[in-house]
């Protein structure tokens, strides 16, 4: 006789109430991990797909193939990058509180994964990202201004009050437009990039996504594209462990690791230390190379944890312990960053402390001058108008009539 | 009788509906051991366990998709899409797939399955939290669409639509989840304590799929209208005096036709009002029945008061929802036309 | 001048495209070495080569999905969805992404993407072979939405498509690839190189989107149509010998109202016609606008024959399509009323 | 000075002019694959995917841990319903050239998938098929008579007209009612299996899908859902090359195999020569055991050829070699699986020949009572009425009005 079936679903470790449990989460050691050749056969590096890619280790130390990239005023300026983000946020954090816009996404813990990425970019190259990765435009140089103005809809914001806040744009700085549907983008990535190939350009794009999104059927669409086309493009995961209150576990069901997925479609698959800004950057170029290089699209997983609510409408202590986020075994990618510089002889906990106060500064300059534009439900706003415009290169008809009833 | 938010009503018909019925499944996105970034389904899996009530992952494909093979093996699954605005990769699976089934096999296989989804603006959610996609739905043979406008109404539809045996749509005004809203969203927020509609009866009640209700008697238009426009139109017409009848419709498809042209032929008049976008909107399809089945009846054009044809802006949210003025506005236009 | 089938006017205006615009490029399923399963983009990946023209995996949303993200990089990507049908996997992409990316960026990315797509039944296709779900763009503020009837304007509507600087759904009657068919589905076909709209210019030419053509003047009753149903409309009005006016309106969104409008102000009758199921279709859309815009010169109900609500029928197939006896009923009735 | 990126556009080895050329198709020798258990690790059987599991050599012997699980009756039964799908196939293919219907798909190659599959299976399970999976029915003993009427949808159609030929549905058969949608119902076979384990029942389901269509977003939804909830099913991909003209490299992209794509859900990956009656039959039943053990999915990748046209609308002299069907190296299933039979003494060229004949009777048979019913355009068929019915379980007002406006 056969027994029952029974129904399986994933359950993180703990629950709140709970102690943090992050010992089933192997961690390889830092430069344990091989660099291979950018034209390796994929089949060659599967195993990159179950292990970790690590530079910084627990005594400061970059070391290992992946490290070395970087000049000290590199990772100076990468250091300045994620402390300017973390202050930036707790700024919009703070004013949405305040009432000054309707909504906020932070992203405390994982600083490091979208500004030490933008720096193995080039200008001129694509990133299509979640509504996690305004790292991507702090560390190229976007205004803070700008940012802010978006965020409050106000009368200098450059979207004109039609997207909500966070959903940046800015081709400029390769910055796609925000979506607030997850997944959509991240396959326009891989068609962004067959079309330089198509073109003959050198440019290369990069798709972003969470653990959670994954899970979404445009992930497959992009990968089966990326892989039958070799476009130029890198697939960027941000395993941030949750996924508002879902745990990875439910997106990854029972495959080992979200790089994994690369697998099966004959795509080099590495996982990096999401919180390791030397990390995250050297795989980057590893793969824009190999992009660049005619050799095809590259899938990461940046292993990393978000150390925050999922958004300003969220409260994690409803599912997850509180103090998980401290025993995160990968730290804080500022700390690290920090100690790493500390030791190298070219930072200090005051000039550190200095630094911190001289961004707060500028964060909230900037704030002052945005507010001068307004904010969401005070000062000037995008116009009526602006609401109808836009929409068609030109108007139709049928929208002109309706702007004219509304009476703009 | 014990008054509950429209949150409370629907998550009370999902726990008689699991509690009367085993093979009722509730899933969707962080709608298990949270229980849904509405809350909607708390303390459903404490209740019924994880077998009957857990977290899906971020595919609503997937999740329409289970939901149909679960319905054809007999279980009857009511599922959650956390906003209408992400139903769209799910839309092959609804409407290809689930409103088809039946019809196809000749019966042979059936999909006996719920999808709710919280619909509609007024929270500040832009373009991506605020749609109200029902006419995608109404145009689909095979498909029935739910639009309650209060709790008692809501637990009295989401039971009668588990217990469907066909597919249903069921559409959760959001911003109607607190209270009634009549889009003066400069006034305090009133209560579903304080109104009337509020009242929710215990225990298991349906409300049949297929029938409006008069909300407010009047003899001089008739103001067609669901969700959370229910409250628009009334405020209207409390606002331009003007003695509007206000039929919620509740139900779009199987449509009330009847209550439609009994109260049109009355009054002569037709104002149409929605959130959606206008054109191809649900109202096109009640406008041109009532033209149709009312034309010798009528003393004017059926109007219609709808969103624009613009994606829901974030900073314009008001100026986008057709509130009490520009509905007010057309029913003066109506009764002077 | 040359006569053309739609299958060669059409895969006409891709070359012609092709050739004057290095952007433009093709791609979808089947498309690339054999040309597409009804022949349109034959000999498009021989002379353009592989870049320019090319198979894509069989996943619809991928296809739109990426020619969203090379239209943002700069291309003008015309790409085939093999049979409307199929074109629900990429309806998030459609409505979500391409309509929306102009707006939302406010103009720093926008999406000159066509989408190509055989429609309507009439060739035993059954439910997935067959369907008109012009319905489900036009309701999505963003898209433009075009339908052909004839070799003559399906080369230039396409090529007016492939250079408008937004994302547009074309539409292509399948039933009238080879020629214009009036519903007779039992006498012989007729064939485009026996029709003057079958007369296709050499090189390039537009025909504007936005404007609609009176395909047979006439002064008792608008009838509204486009696609296939324009040839029906017409039998219709030949064999009840109503002197009807029939309009084709190419492009639905935008649509031409002023013409509507003249028109039907003209006749004080209007009948709407189309294959897609009624309830909802854009034939609510019209009869919504008409009776809005000509109330006072309308004499009788603005009458709607479409599809039937079921999905599209195997073996009853011309039972569901509104041929000339259905839409000649309507045309008395609407006269009589 | 980087170099401009390339567009790489997959091919074929071979087009219409060219020699067939299979060279590239690495077939390992039958019995060589190992047979593991049913409790493996997916991790531990990862090669599976990139190899064929094969029983009957080429000497028509049954060899290696995959051998011997079928009675020579079994074996002689699943010859018959190999023969007599071919028949059908034949007959029915015929019969649309003659206009009694509108459209048909042959199976012609590939007969041994469905067929040898569906014995492994017990009463109860649940197939989710393509139009591509008729194999299903003839070995469960489903009325061929049935099945022409439905084909002809004439008046004794189970399915009253509604539905394309072939889009069979026999829920007492297993068989769900197939989509004309590719894919769809990959996903919601899983969603079965998930159900029947939520209810604590013994049966299993199967989902089918072609090497074209696993580029389909529903076939990521089915192996992420299929993955995270250990669900009771059987995920088949049937790689029988060609997906209409497009050659399966298009869908495959840089992976070497369908199977892998199991590999990046820790889903067990097979690949089996699906040309092999005994080879399938034997993993279908490893997988089915699994299944219903509570081990979870399987992927079986069914390694075929469509001998045959797409389907009766297609010409595949346009777009591959005309003799590359017969330089397939795997065989015709049927002559593989009656040689076996040959030398195992329980057959013989002449009641192959006997058998065909009958056969052949048996066929005819059933379409001159099928054809007693009509044919498309021709006798009685489903009514007019039946077009309005069986939409929804109580017609709703607009479709009787509808109805009646009909006439009906
Ligand atoms: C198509 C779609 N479905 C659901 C949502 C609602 N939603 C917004 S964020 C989110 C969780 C995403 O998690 P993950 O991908 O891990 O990204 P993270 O927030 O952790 O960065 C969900 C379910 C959405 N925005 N779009
Ligand atoms: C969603 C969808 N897209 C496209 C089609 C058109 N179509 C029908 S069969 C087919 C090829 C499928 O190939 P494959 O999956 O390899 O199956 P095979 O025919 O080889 O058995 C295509 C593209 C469809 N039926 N459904
Ligand atoms: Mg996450
Ligand atoms: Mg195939």
């Amino acid at each position: 006789m056969t027994d029952a079936l029974r129904f399986h679903v994933p359950e993180p470790e703990v629950r709140p109430g709970g102690a943090p449990d992050f010992s089933n989460v192997p961690i390889p050691k830092a430069g344990s991990v091989p660099r291979p050749p950018i034209d390796v056969d994929p089949r060659d590096i599967r195993d990159l797909a179950f292990s970790i890619i690590r530079v910084l280790n627990r005594s400061g130390e970059a070391v290992g193939p992946w490290a070395g990239l970087l000049t000290d005023d590199e990772l100076l300026e990468g250091l300045r990058h994620m402390m300017t983000l973390r202050a930036f946020d707790a700024r919009m954090q703070m004013a949405q509180r305040q009432g000054k816009t309707s909504f906020y996404m932070q992203h405390l813990g994982e600083e490091a994964v979208a500004t030490a990425f933008r720096k193995a970019l080039q200008p001129g190259d694509m990133n299509f990202p979640t509504y996690r990765q305004a790292g991507l435009l702090i560390a190229d140089g976007y205004p803070m201004v700008t940012m802010m103005n978006q965020i409050y809809s106000n009368e200098a914001d450059p979207l004109k009050g039609r997207q909500l806040p966070i959903m940046y744009s800015s081709k400029e700085h390769g910055f796609f437009s925000i979506s607030g549907n997850l997944a959509t983008q991240y396959v326009q990535a891989v068609g962004w990039a067959m079309a330089s190939a198509i073109s003959g350009d050198t440019k290369i794009a990069a798709g972003w996504i969470g653990d959670g999104s994954t899970a979404e059927s445009d992930f497959h669409s992009a990968l089966v594209f990326a892989s039958t086309y070799k476009a130029p493009v890198i697939l960027n995961v941000v395993n941030n462990q949750w996924a508002i209150s879902t745990f990875q576990g439910i997106a990854r069901g029972g495959a080992g690791t979200f790089a994994a997925r690369g697998l099966g479609f004959g795509i080099p698959a590495l996982r990096v230390d999401g919180n390791d800004y030397l990390a995250v950057h050297a795989v980057a170029k590893w793969a824009a190379e190999r992009a660049r290089a005619n050799f095809g699209p590259t899938l990461i997983e940046h292993v990393t944890y978000r150390a925050g609510a999922h958004s300003t409408s969220d409260d994690p202590s409803a599912y997850r312990p509180k103090a998980e986020s401290d025993a995160w075994p990968l730290g804080d990618p500022i700390v690290r960053l920090k100690n790493h510089l500390v030791l190298r002889g070219v930072w200090s906990d005051e000039r550190h402390a200095q630094a911190e106060a001289e961004i707060l500064d500028t964060v909230i300059a900037a704030q002052r001058e945005a507010e001068k534009h307004g904010t969401l439900h005070s000062g000037n706003k995008p116009s009526v108008r602006d609401m109808f415009e836009g929409l068609y290169a030109e108007m139709p008809p049928h929208l002109r009539r309706q702007r004219q009833q509304a009476g703009v | 009788m014990p008054r509950k938010t429209m949150i409370e009503a629907i998550r009370d018909a999902m726990d008689v509906s699991m509690g009367r019925d085993e093979k009722v499944v509730v899933f969707g996105e962080d709608v298990g051991f949270f229980g849904g970034v509405f809350r909607c389904t708390q303390g459903l899996q404490a209740k019924y366990g994880k077998s009957r009530c857990f977290d899906a992952p971020i595919n609503e494909s997937g999740i329409v998709g289970t939901a149909i093979g679960m319905a054809a093996y007999g279980l009857r699954p009511c599922v959650e899409i956390q906003f209408a605005d992400y139903m769209y990769p799910a839309y092959d699976q609804l409407t290809q797939e689930a409103a088809r089934i039946r019809y196809r096999s000749n019966g042979d296989f059936t999909c006996p399955i719920v999808v709710r989804m919280p619909t509609g603006g007024g929270i500040f959610g832009g373009q991506t939290h605020s749609q109200s996609p029902e006419a995608l739905f109404t145009h689909v043979s095979g498909l029935k669409t739910v639009v309650p406008s209060n709790p008692h109404d809501a637990k009295g539809l989401l039971i009668a639509a588990i217990e469907d045996p066909d597919p249903v749509i069921f559409l959760e005004p959001k911003r109607l989840y607190n209270g009634p809203f009549d889009g003066h969203h400069e006034r305090p927020v009133t209560a579903w304590s304080k109104h009337e509609l509020g009242e929710v009866p215990d225990g298991h009640y349906t409300v049949p799929l297929g029938k409006a209700a008069v909300r407010r008697p009047g003899s001089a238009v008739t103001v067609l209208a669901y969700g959370t426009m229910v409250y628009v139109a009334q405020a209207a017409a409390e606002e331009t005096g003007i003695d509007a009848e206000v039929i919620d419709l509740r139900t779009l498809l199987p449509l009330d036709l009847d209550a439609i042209v009994a109260s049109v032929k009355k009054t002569g008049r037709c104002v149409v009002v929605h959130e959606a976008t206008m054109t191809s909107g649900f109202g096109a399809e009640l406008a041109a029945l009532v033209q149709e089945h009312c034309f010798y009846h009528l003393e004017a054009p059926v109007a219609r008061v709808a969103g624009w044809d613009t994606p829901y802006p974030h900073a314009q949210e008001w100026d986008y929802f057709p509130g009490p003025a520009r509905v007010g506005r057309a029913l003066i236009e109506t009764m002077e036309a």
